[in-house]
C-alpha cells in the first residue's frame, strides 16, 4: 500500500469513516436529521472523490482491487443511487416511530460493500464486499420490526443469502484448489489454454455462478425476491433492486470478462437457459400478482433476464448495453419504489393495487411519475427504459443471439400487460373518497418529491437524449482491456 | 529440547497422577486453610489432620446412587460432567512444567489452552439445561454468559504476552522471560488474566452459576454421586490449571535461581497461586451478576485493548 | 426547421393544455385548438408555396445528429406523400378537438394533452427518415392513444385499451427487431452503422434475410392497417374510444400502417415484396369481403363503421402490392378519402350518441324527419363510404382496382364484389337510422352551429376529392414514383450472385409492367380532366 | 488431499440436504453454518495443497462472516418466535404467490 | 510455519494422553454406575427447587440479555481472531501493521462506545424502565 493507493481507495475510506462517525454521533445524540445529513454528505463526498479517479488506465492495487473506468463508473452509479435512496428514506422514516438512525448506518455499510464488489479482482475482496453488503441487508430488510412480514422476509433472505454464500465459497475453494490462485487474472491465465474445463474447476465456477445467481435473483434462484421485496421497507426494496443487484452484476461482468467464460459452451448454455427462464418466470408470475411490490419483484427477475441477454453477447457492446440498461433500471426502480415509499403511511406500505386506485386524480403528479417509471420498465419510448431495451436488443442482434432476442421481445409484450394494469388502476375512479394522506412537514415532503422529480427528469432526459450517457459509458470502458479487446 | 528422547509415557503418567492428586489434596488444603482463617477446626477426624477426608469422600461418592433424574435429558446430563474433566485435563498437555517435562510441545500451545478452556462453558450450559430445573437453567445461563464474556478478555490479555514473546508456544514464552518475568511489563495483562481466570473457573468470589445462597448450587443442583464429584474435582483442577498458566505466562515458569531444580521452582510458584486462590475465597464477597458482567465489558475490555496497543508500540519502538 | 416546429408545436401545446387546466377547465380546449390550427396553417402554407425541386421528390429536409454513436439522427423529410398525410392529420386533428368540445367534460387538460401527443406522434411517423426515430414516434403515438381509450372510452374501455396496446406493441417490437437486423446487416456490409433511411435503402440483402426482415416490418404495418387475421383489436378499440379517439384511430392511425408499407416495405425489400405480393393481395381481398360481411351484421353503429374500415383498408393493401402508379395513386386517395369518410361516420355516431346515449342501431330510426340537416350530411357520408362517383372514395377505389387488375385479374374481380357489398351495409345505416320508424326519443335536436362547422368541411372535402383530385394526385406523384424506383432501377447487388441470377426474370416483368402502367396512367389523366 | 476435499464435499452435501429438509429455522441456520464451514475446510485443504496461507486467511473471513450472520440470525429468530410462538418455517410463510 | 519443526514434536503422546483421560472418565462413570446403590424416594422424581414443589417446565423464556451477551461474544471473539493473527506476525509487519490494527481497534472502540450508550452493556435491571412500567400500572387508578 502506498499513498496513491489510499487516494484510489478514497471513496471506500470515506464511507467507512462515515459509518464510524455516525455511530459515534448516534451514541452521543440521537437525531434523525443529523444522521441523514451525515449520510448524504458522505455519499456526496465519496462521489466527489471519484473526480480524482477518472482515468483512462487501470490502477491496480495488488492483489485485491483494480480501479478502472468501469469500476469508477459503477461506484459512481452506486453512490448516486444510494444517495437518492437515502433521500427517499428520510421522508419514509420520518413518519415512523422506530429508531431511525441505525438505518443510515446500515445503508452506508451496504453501499460500501457494493462498491468493494465492483472493483474487486480477488476472491477475498469479492467475498468481503459481498458479505458486507449482505449482512447489512440482513438487518435492513427486517428493519421495521413491528411489521408482520418483515421478520419473515428477513429470515428468508438471511438463510437463502447465507446458503448462496456457502455455494459461492465452496465454488471458490474448488477453483482455488484446482488452479492455485484466487486472483481473477491468475485464474484466467491458468485456464487460458484449456479448451475444456476440468470437472472440478467447472463445478467450482458453476457453484460460484449459483451464488451470484441467488444474489441477482434469477431463475431458479429467485424464490426470495418477491417475499423480500414485499416484506422490506420500500426504500430498502429500492436499494436491493438497484445497488445490491447492480454491484453483483458489475462483479459478474468483470469476472466473466476476465476469465472469458463465453468460450465454454457449457457455461453459455446454462446462462442462456437461465436468462430465458428468468424472463418468462418473472413476467408470467407477475401477471397474477395483486401487490405492487410483488409485481415489481417479479418484474425485476425478468429484467435481470433481459440484462443477461446483453451480458451473453460477451463483447464490448454487450457490456455497454448492460451498463446502460442498469443505469436506466436504477433510475426507474428507485423512482418506482420512491413512489411506493411516498404513498406509504405510518402503518403499512402502499403495496396493494387498491391503494393506487384513482391515484391519477388524487395526486396527478405522483401518478404521472409512477406511470413514467412503469412505462420505462415496459420499455416505451421517451423513457430511459426504451433506449436501454433497444441497446440490449441491438447488442443481442449484433452477436446473433436470435433466440434470446426473440424471447426478450416476446417477454416485453407479456410484461407490458401488467405494467399497463397498474397504470389502468390509477385511472379508475376511486369508489370511496380516501382520507387525505397525512401532511408531511414541507422539508420532508420536498426531499422525497424533489428526488422523484429529479428521477423523472433523468428518466426522460436519458430516454430522449441518451448520447451523453452512451458516450460516457464508452469512454470509461476504454480503460478496461479485458472488455475492449473482445 | 534438552533431553534427547524424553520418556513420554512417564511424563503422561506423572502429569495425570499429579494433577488428580493435587486436585484432591487441594480440597483438603482448602478446607483446612479456610478453617484456620475462620478460626475453626475444619476436617480433623479421618486420618491425621483429617488427611483422609478426601479419600473417604470419594469412596462415599462412588457408592452413592448413580441418579439420573427422569425429567432430565439423559445423555446430555451424563455427558456434561465428563466434558469439564476432559477439557481441563487436556489443557495440561501444553504446560511446560520444566525443560523436557511437557506432554506435547505444541507451537500453538496457547491457542490449545484457550480452546480447551472455552469447552468448559459447554459443560455448564449442557449440565444446567439437561437438568430441566429452573435454578439449574438460570445458573447455566449466567455461567455461560460469564464464561464466554471473560473468555474474550482472557484471550485479549494473553495477546500482550504473545506480542512480547512472539510465539504461541508456551515453552518459548517461558524462555522469553529469562531476562524479565512478564508480570512486570505486562502487569495490566496479568491482572486481567488473573481476574478472567477466576471467572473462567467460576471460582469464588465469581461463583455466580452455582451460588448456593441464590441458586441452590445452580447448574449442578440435580447432580449427585460421582457425576457431582466430577464437577467438583473439575473445579479444583481448573484452579490448578489457571495457576500453572499464570506461572508460565507471567512468572517465568520453571525459571529461577539455579540452587533449586526447575520443577521445584515451578511447583513453588504454583502453590503460591493456589494459596492466593484459597485466600480470595476466604476474603472476598460475591459480586452481583450484573456487576460482574459490567465490570468485564466496561472496564476490562477497554483495558485489554489499551494494554495491547501500548505493548505493541513499546515492543516495536524498542526494536527500532 | 419548419418540420420540427410541426412536432414541437403539438408537444408543447399538449403540455400547455395540461398545465392550463389549473387556470380554467375550458382553457385546454382553446390551447389545443390553437396548436392544431397553427399546424394546419403551417402545412397548408407549405403545400401552397413550396414547389418540388426537379430532381428529387423531397420538398424539405431537416437533419441533426441525435445519438451519433449508433448512427441515429433526428432526421425529418417531407415529400408529397407525407405532405398529404400531414394535411389530413391536422385537418382531422382540428375536427377531433372540435368534436370533443362538448363530449369530454372531465379531465380536459389530460385529454387534450393526450390528443395532441397522439397527433405529434403521428406527425413524427409521417415525417421521419430515420428508422430509430420512426420506431420512437411509432411508440409515442401509442401511449396517449391508450390513455384516450382507457380513460374516456365507453363501458368496455379497459379491455379495448389493453387489446389495442398489446397488439400494436407486440407487432411494433417485431418491427424493431427487423430494423435492428437491417441496421446490423448494413453496418457489417459497409462498415458504417446508421439508421438513416436513405442509406439503408442501399442495403445489400440476401433473399432469406430480406424475407425475414420484411416480415418484421409487415407485422407492424399489417396489424396497424389492419389486415384480416390481425384485425381483432380494431372493432373493440374503435367502438370503445371516445369520438375523437375513434376519429383519430380510423382516420389517422390506420393510415400510418399504409404509409409504412409505402414508405418502408416497398423500397427497402423490393424482391421480397414481389414474392409476397400475391399473398398480400389475397389478404387484401379477404379483408375487403370479410369486413363488408361482418359490417353488415353489426348492430353497434361504431362497430359497424369499424368493420367498414377493415373492408376499406383491404383496398389499400391490394393497391400497395400491385406495384404500379395507378394502384399507388389509388392507395393515397383511399387513405385520404377513407380518413374523411370513416372519420365522418364516427363523428356521426358521436352526434347520435350525444343525443340518445346509445350506439345500438336497433334503438334508432326515423331521424330523417326530426333532423333533416343531419340526415343530408349523413347521406353524403354514407354515399362516400359506398363509393358513389363524385365523392373521394370512388376515385380511390377505381384507381386501385385499375392498378390491381394489371397485377392480378381474379383478385380484382373479387375485390369488386366487395364494393357491391359496401353498398349493402352503407345503405343499411341510412335505412335503419334515418328512414325506418324506430323508438321515439324526446327532444332529438338537429345539428347546431358547432356541429355544422365540423360536418360541412368534411362534406366539402369529400366532394373536392371526388370532383377535382388532380392537386392530390400531382402532389403524390413524385413520391410514388420514388417509392417505385426500386422496381425499375437496376437491382441492388445481392450477396449471392447465383440467387441474383435467378431473380432476373422478376425484375424484367416489373419493368414491362411499369411500361404498361405509364401508358395507362396517361389515359387516366385524360379521364380525370374530363370528369 | 483429495480425501480431505471429499470430506468437505460430504459435509457440504450434508448441510445442503439438511437445509432443504429441516423445518425448524434454527436447524436451518445451523445447517447453513455447516455448509459455510465445509467451504472453509475446502479452502484450508486448497491452501495446504498449494502451500499458501491464503486458504487459512479465507477461513478466518468465513468465520467472521458466519459469526455476524449468526448474530443477526439469532436476533431475527427471537423476533419471529416472539410473534409466532413457533420456529416452524412453514408457519413463517405469510407471503405467497 | 516451517514443516520440519512440526515434525520434531511427536503428537502421539497427546493422543495417548487424550485416550487415557477419556478412558479414565469412562471408568469413573462406569464404576459409580456399578457401585452406586439403587433406591427410590418419594420426591426423587421431582426437580429440586429449594424445597418448593416445582411449577411448570424449566423450558422457560429468559431475558434476551443473554442473547445479547452471546452476540457480544461472537463479535469480540471473532475480532480476537484477527488480533491473534496480527500478534503472531506483528514484528514482520512493523509500524505499518500497527497502524492497521490501530484502525481496527478504533473501530472496535467505536462499536464498544455505541453499544455502551445503547445499553447493551447494562446487565442489571434498568431502573428507568421499571419506573416507567410502574407508572403505567398506576395510571388506570387515576
Amino acid at each position: 500500500m502506498s499513498q496513491t493507493d489510499f487516494i484510489y481507495l478514497m471513496p471506500l475510506l470515506i464511507l467507512t469513516f462515515a459509518v464510524l462517525v455516525s455511530m459515534l454521533v448516534i451514541a452521543a445524540w440521537r437525531n434523525h436529521k443529523i444522521i441523514y445529513v451525515i449520510t448524504a454528505l458522505s455519499f456526496i463526498a465519496a462521489f466527489g472523490s471519484l473526480y480524482e479517479l477518472r482515468t483512462t488506465t487501470a490502477y491496480i492495487i495488488e492483489p485485491m482491487f483494480v480501479i478502472d473506468g468501469f469500476g469508477v463508473f459503477y461506484i459512481g452509479l452506486i453512490l448516486l443511487t444510494s444517495l437518492l435512496v437515502s433521500m427517499l428514506s428520510y421522508a419514509y422514516f420520518e413518519q415512523r416511530e422506530e429508531r431511525k438512525e441505525e438505518y443510515y448506518l446500515l445503508l452506508v455499510l451496504a453501499t460500501l460493500g457494493a462498491c468493494v464488489l465492483v472493483i474487486s479482482t480477488h476472491f477475498a475482496s469479492l467475498f468481503l464486499g459481498l458479505e458486507i453488503l449482505s449482512i447489512s441487508l440482513y438487518a435492513l430488510i427486517p428493519y421495521l420490526r413491528t411489521r408482520p412480514r418483515s421478520d419473515e422476509a428477513g429470515i428468508k433472505y438471511l438463510i437463502l443469502a447465507a446458503f448462496s454464500s456457502a455455494f459461492m465459497l465452496f465454488g471458490m475453494a474448488l477453483v482455488y484448489f484446482s488452479t492455485g490462485t484466487m486472483v481473477f487474472s491468475g485464474l484466467a491465465a491458468s485456464i487460458a489454454g484449456m479448451q475444456e474445463l476440468p470437472l472440478l474447476l467447472l463445478t467450482g465456477i458453476g457453484m460460484m455462478l449459483i451464488g451470484v445467481g441467488f444474489k441477482l435473483g434469477v431463475v431458479p434462484f429467485h424464490m426470495w425476491t418477491p417475499d423480500v421485496y414485499e416484506g422490506a421497507p420500500a426504500p430498502v426494496t429500492a436499494f436491493i433492486a438497484t445497488v445490491s443487484k447492480g454491484g453483483v452484476l458489475g462483479l459478474l461482468i468483470r469476472f466473466f470478462m476476465e476469465v472469458d467464460g463465453f468460450r465454454y459452451p457449457v457455461l453459455v448454455t446454462i446462462l442462456t437457459i437461465v436468462a430465458i427462464a428468468s424472463m418468462f418466470a418473472g413476467n408470467l408470475l407477475a401477471l397474477m400478482q395483486k401487490n405492487v411490490k410483488r409485481i415489481l419483484a417479479y418484474s425485476s427477475i425478468s429484467h435481470l433476464g433481459y440484462i443477461l441477454v446483453a451480458f451473453m453477447a460477451g463483447n464490448q457492446m454487450g457490456v455497454e448495453a448492460v451498463t446502460f440498461y442498469l443505469v436506466a433500471y436504477f433510475i426507474t426502480s428507485v423512482g418506482a419504489f420512491g413512489v411506493v415509499a411516498m404513498l406509504s403511511d405510518k402503518n403499512s406500505d402502499a403495496e396493494l393495487l387498491e391503494d393506487y386506485k384513482g391515484l391519477l386524480w388524487r395526486r396527478p403528479w405522483t401518478a404521472a411519475v409512477f406511470s413514467a417509471m412503469l412505462l420505462s420498465l415496459a420499455g416505451i419510448p421517451l423513457t430511459a427504459g426504451f433506449v436501454g431495451k433497444f441497446y440490449i436488443i441491438a447488442a443481442g442482434i449484433n452477436d446473433q443471439l436470435w433466440l434470446l432476442v426473440v424471447m426478450l421481445v416476446l417477454n416485453s409484450v407479456i410484461g407490458l400487460y401488467y405494467y399497463i394494469k397498474i397504470i389502468a388502476v390509477m385511472f379508475q375512479q376511486p369508489e370511496t373518497e380516501r382520507e387525505p394522506a397525512i401532511r408531511l412537514r414541507p422539508s420532508v415532503y420536498v426531499a422525497s418529491a424533489g428526488t422523484l422529480a429529479v428521477l423523472a427528469l433523468l428518466l426522460v432526459y436519458v430516454g430522449v437524449y441518451p448520447t451523453g450517457l452512451v458516450q460516457l459509458i464508452q469512454n470509461v470502458l476504454v480503460s478496461v482491456p479485458e472488455i475492449v479487446s473482445k | 529440547m534438552e533431553t534427547a528422547a524424553p520418556n513420554y509415557l512417564l511424563i503422561i503418567g506423572g502429569v495425570l497422577f499429579v494433577m488428580l492428586n493435587v486436585a484432591a489434596a487441594l480440597i483438603w488444603v482448602e478446607r483446612r486453610m479456610l478453617a484456620l482463617w475462620q478460626d475453626r477446626y475444619g476436617p480433623n477426624r479421618a486420618g491425621p489432620f483429617g488427611l483422609l477426608i478426601v479419600a473417604a469422600d470419594s469412596i462415599k461418592l462412588f457408592f452413592k446412587q448413580d441418579w439420573v433424574p427422569p425429567f432430565s435429558d439423559k445423555p446430555v446430563f451424563v455427558l456434561a460432567p465428563a466434558i469439564v474433566v476432559v477439557s481441563v485435563l487436556l489443557s495440561f498437555v501444553v504446560i511446560p512444567f520444566a525443560p523436557g517435562i511437557i506432554v506435547a510441545d505444541l507451537n500453538i500451545g496457547l491457542l490449545f489452552f484457550l480452546a480447551m478452556s472455552s469447552m468448559g462453558a459447554y459443560s455448564i450450559i449442557l449440565g444446567g439445561w439437561a437438568s430441566n430445573n429452573k435454578y439449574s437453567l438460570l445458573g447455566a445461563m449466567r455461567g455461560a454468559a460469564q464464561m464466554i464474556s471473560y473468555e474474550v478478555f482472557m484471550g485479549l490479555a494473553l495477546m500482550g504476552v504473545v506480542l512480547m514473546a512472539g510465539s504461541f508456544n508456551l515453552r518459548e514464552i517461558v524462555e522469553a522471560q529469562r531476562g524479565l518475568w512478564f508480570f512486570i511489563p505486562q502487569i495490566l495483562g496479568f491482572v486481567i488474566f488473573f481476574i478472567a481466570g477466576i471467572a473462567e473457573t467460576h471460582r469464588l468470589p465469581f461463583d455466580i452459576p452455582e451460588a448456593e445462597s441464590e441458586l441452590i448450587a445452580g447448574f449442578h443442583s440435580e447432580y449427585s454421586g460421582m457425576k457431582f464429584g466430577m464437577f467438583f474435582i473439575g473445579e479444583y483442577m481448573g484452579i490448578t490449571l489457571i495457576s500453572c498458566m499464570l506461572v508460565t505466562l507471567y512468572f517465568g515458569g520453571w525459571l529461577g535461581p539455579d540452587f533449586l531444580p526447575p520443577i521445584v521452582w515451578f511447583i513453588i510458584k504454583v502453590v503460591a497461586f493456589l494459596m492466593i486462590f484459597i485466600l480470595l475465597r476466604a476474603s472476598m464477597p460475591r459480586p452481583r451478576y450484573d456487576q460482574l458482567m459490567e465490570f468485564g465489558w466496561k472496564i476490562l475490555l477497554p483495558l485489554t485493548l489499551v494494554n495491547l496497543m501500548i505493548t505493541a508500540a513499546v515492543v516495536l519502538w524498542l526494536e527500532g | 426547421m419548419i418540420l420540427v416546429w410541426l412536432i414541437v408545436i403539438l408537444m408543447a401545446g399538449g403540455l400547455l393544455a395540461w398545465l392550463s387546466k389549473k387556470l380554467n377547465p375550458e382553457l385546454p380546449r382553446w390551447v389545443a385548438l390553437a396548436a392544431v390550427l397553427l399546424d394546419l396553417i403551417l402545412i397548408v402554407y407549405v403545400w401552397i408555396t413550396l414547389k418540388a425541386p426537379a430532381d428529387s421528390a423531397w420538398l424539405l429536409r431537416y437533419e441533426v445528429p441525435w445519438i451519433p454513436q449508433w448512427g441515429v439522427s433526428f432526421s425529418l423529410a417531407l415529400d408529397g406523400l407525407s405532405l398529404l398525410m400531414l394535411v389530413l392529420t391536422f385537418f382531422l386533428g382540428l375536427l377531433a378537438v372540435l368534436i370533443s368540445w362538448k363530449e369530454i367534460k372531465n379531465k380536459t387538460g389530460f385529454f387534450h394533452f393526450n390528443l395532441l401527443w397522439v397527433l405529434a406522434g403521428i406527425t413524427g411517423v409521417f415525417l421521419t427518415m430515420d428508422l430509430f426515430l420512426f420506431y420512437f414516434f411509432w411508440e409515442v403515438m401509442l401511449i396517449p392513444m391508450y390513455f384516450l381509450i382507457g380513460v374516456w372510452g365507453h363501458e368496455n374501455r379497459t379491455y379495448a385499451a389493453y387489446k389495442f396496446f398489446l397488439f400494436t406493441q407486440a407487432s411494433g417490437l417485431l418491427m424493431l427487431l427487423a430494423i435492428l437486423g437491417l441496421y446490423f446487416i448494413y453496418g457489417s456490409e459497409t462498415g458504417t452503422y446508421t439508421f438513416n433511411y436513405f442509406d439503408l435503402l442501399n442495403t445489400p440483402l440476401a433473399p432469406a434475410a430480406a424475407r425475414l426482415l420484411m416480415f418484421g416490418f409487415l407485422a407492424a404495418f399489417l396489424v396497424k392497417l389492419p389486415v384480416v387475421p390481425f384485425h381483432s383489436w380494431l372493432p373493440d378499440a374503435h367502438s370503445q374510444a371516445p369520438t375523437a379517439g375513434s376519429l383519430i384511430l380510423a382516420g389517422l392511425l390506420l393510415k400510418t400502417g399504409a404509409y409504412g408499407l409505402l414508405r418502408f416495405v416497398l423500397p427497402l425489400f423490393p424482391t421480397a415484396t414481389v414474392e409476397f405480393a400475391p399473398w398480400a393481395m389475397l389478404l387484401g381481398v379477404i379483408g375487403i369481403i370479410y369486413g363488408a360481411v361482418v359490417a353488415y351484421s353489426q348492430t353497434d353503429l361504431k362497430r359497424l363503421v369499424a368493420y367498414t374500415s377493415v373492408s376499406h383498408m383491404g383496398f389499400v393493401i391490394l393497391g400497395v402490392f400491385a406495384f404500379n402508379e395507378w394502384a399507388l395513386q389509388g392507395v393515397v386517395m383511399q387513405m385520404i378519402a377513407h380518413g374523411l369518410s370513416t372519420g365522418a361516420l364516427f363523428i356521426l355516431a358521436g352526434f347520435l350518441y350525444e343525443r340518445i346515449h346509445t350506439r345500438d342501431i336497433t334503438q334508432m330510426g326515423g331521424f330523417w324527419a326530426k333532423a333533416p340537416k343531419m340526415g343530408v350530411i349523413a347521406l353524403v357520408f354514407v354515399m362516400a363510404s359506398l363509393g358513389l362517383p363524385g365523392l373521394g372514395n370512388f376515385i380511390a377505389e377505381f384507381l386501385t382496382l385499375v392498378g390491381s387488375w394489371q397485377a392480378n385479374n381474379w383478385l380484382t374481380v373479387f375485390a369488386t364484389i366487395g364494393i357491391v357489398m359496401a353498398t349493402a351495409y352503407s345503405l343499411r345505416i341510412m335505412q335503419k337510422v334515418f328512414y325506418e320508424p324506430g323508438p321515439q326519443h324526446e327532444s332529438f335536436r338537429d345539428l347546431n352551429f358547432r356541429e355544422m362547422l365540423i360536418a360541412v368541411p368534411m362534406v366539402l372535402g369529400l366532394l373536392w376529392l371526388g370532383l377535382y383530385p388532380q392537386p392530390i394526385l400531382n402532389t403524390a406523384k413524385p413520391s410514388i414514383n420514388e417509392q417505385l424506383q426500386a422496381y425499375t432501377a437496376p437491382e441492388p447487388t445481392i450477396a449471392e450472385p447465383k440467387t441474383a441470377f435467378h431473380r432476373q426474370p422478376d425484375a424484367t416483368i416489373d419493368i414491362n409492367q411499369l411500361a404498361i402502367n405509364q401508358r395507362a396512367f396517361s389515359n387516366l389523366q385524360i379521364f380525370q380532366s374530363s370528369n | 488431499m483429495e480425501a480431505a476435499l471429499m470430506l468437505a464435499g460430504v459435509l457440504f452435501m450434508l448441510g445442503l440436504i439438511s437445509v432443504l429438509i429441516r423445518r425448524n429455522i434454527i436447524f436451518m441456520l445451523i445447517s447453513v453454518e455447516i455448509m459455510l464451514n465445509a467451504a472453509g475446510l475446502a479452502f484450508i485443504v486448497a491452501g495446504s495443497k498449494w502451500v499458501q496461507p491464503d486458504g487459512q486467511v479465507m477461513f478466518i473471513f468465513i468465520l467472521t462472516m458466519a459469526a455476524a450472520e449468526v448474530s443477526v440470525g439469532l436476533a431475527l429468530i427471537l423476533q419471529i418466535y416472539h410473534q409466532l410462538k413457533t420456529l416452524d418455517s412453514d408457519a413463517a410463510n405469510l407471503m405467497k404467490g | 510455519m516451517d514443516a520440519s519443526e512440526v515434525n520434531t514434536v511427536p503428537l502421539w503422546p497427546l493422543l495417548v494422553y487424550g485416550g487415557i483421560v477419556l478412558s479414565l472418565v469412562g471408568v469413573i462413570l462406569g464404576l459409580s454406575y456399578v457401585l452406586g446403590q439403587r433406591g427410590k424416594g418419594r420426591a426423587m422424581t421431582e426437580p429440586y427447587e429449594g424445597g418448593i414443589v416445582s411449577e411448570g417446565s424449566a423450558r422457560i423464556r429468559f431475558s434476551s440479555q443473554f442473547y445479547m451477551v452471546a452476540m457480544l461474544f461472537v463479535i469480540f471473539d471473532v475480532e480476537t481472531v484477527f488480533i491473534l493473527s496480527w500478534a503472531i506476525a506483528f514484528r514482520e509487519l512493523g509500524w505499518y501493521g500497527y497502524a492497521g490494527v490501530a484502525v481496527f481497534m478504533v473501530m472496535l472502540v467505536v462499536v464498544l462506545i455505541y453499544e455502551w450508550r445503547m445499553g447493551a452493556l447494562d446487565f442489571g435491571p434498568d431502573g428507568k424502565k421499571i419506573l416507567a412500567a410502574y407508572k403505567r400500572m398506576q395510571k388506570p387508578a387515576i
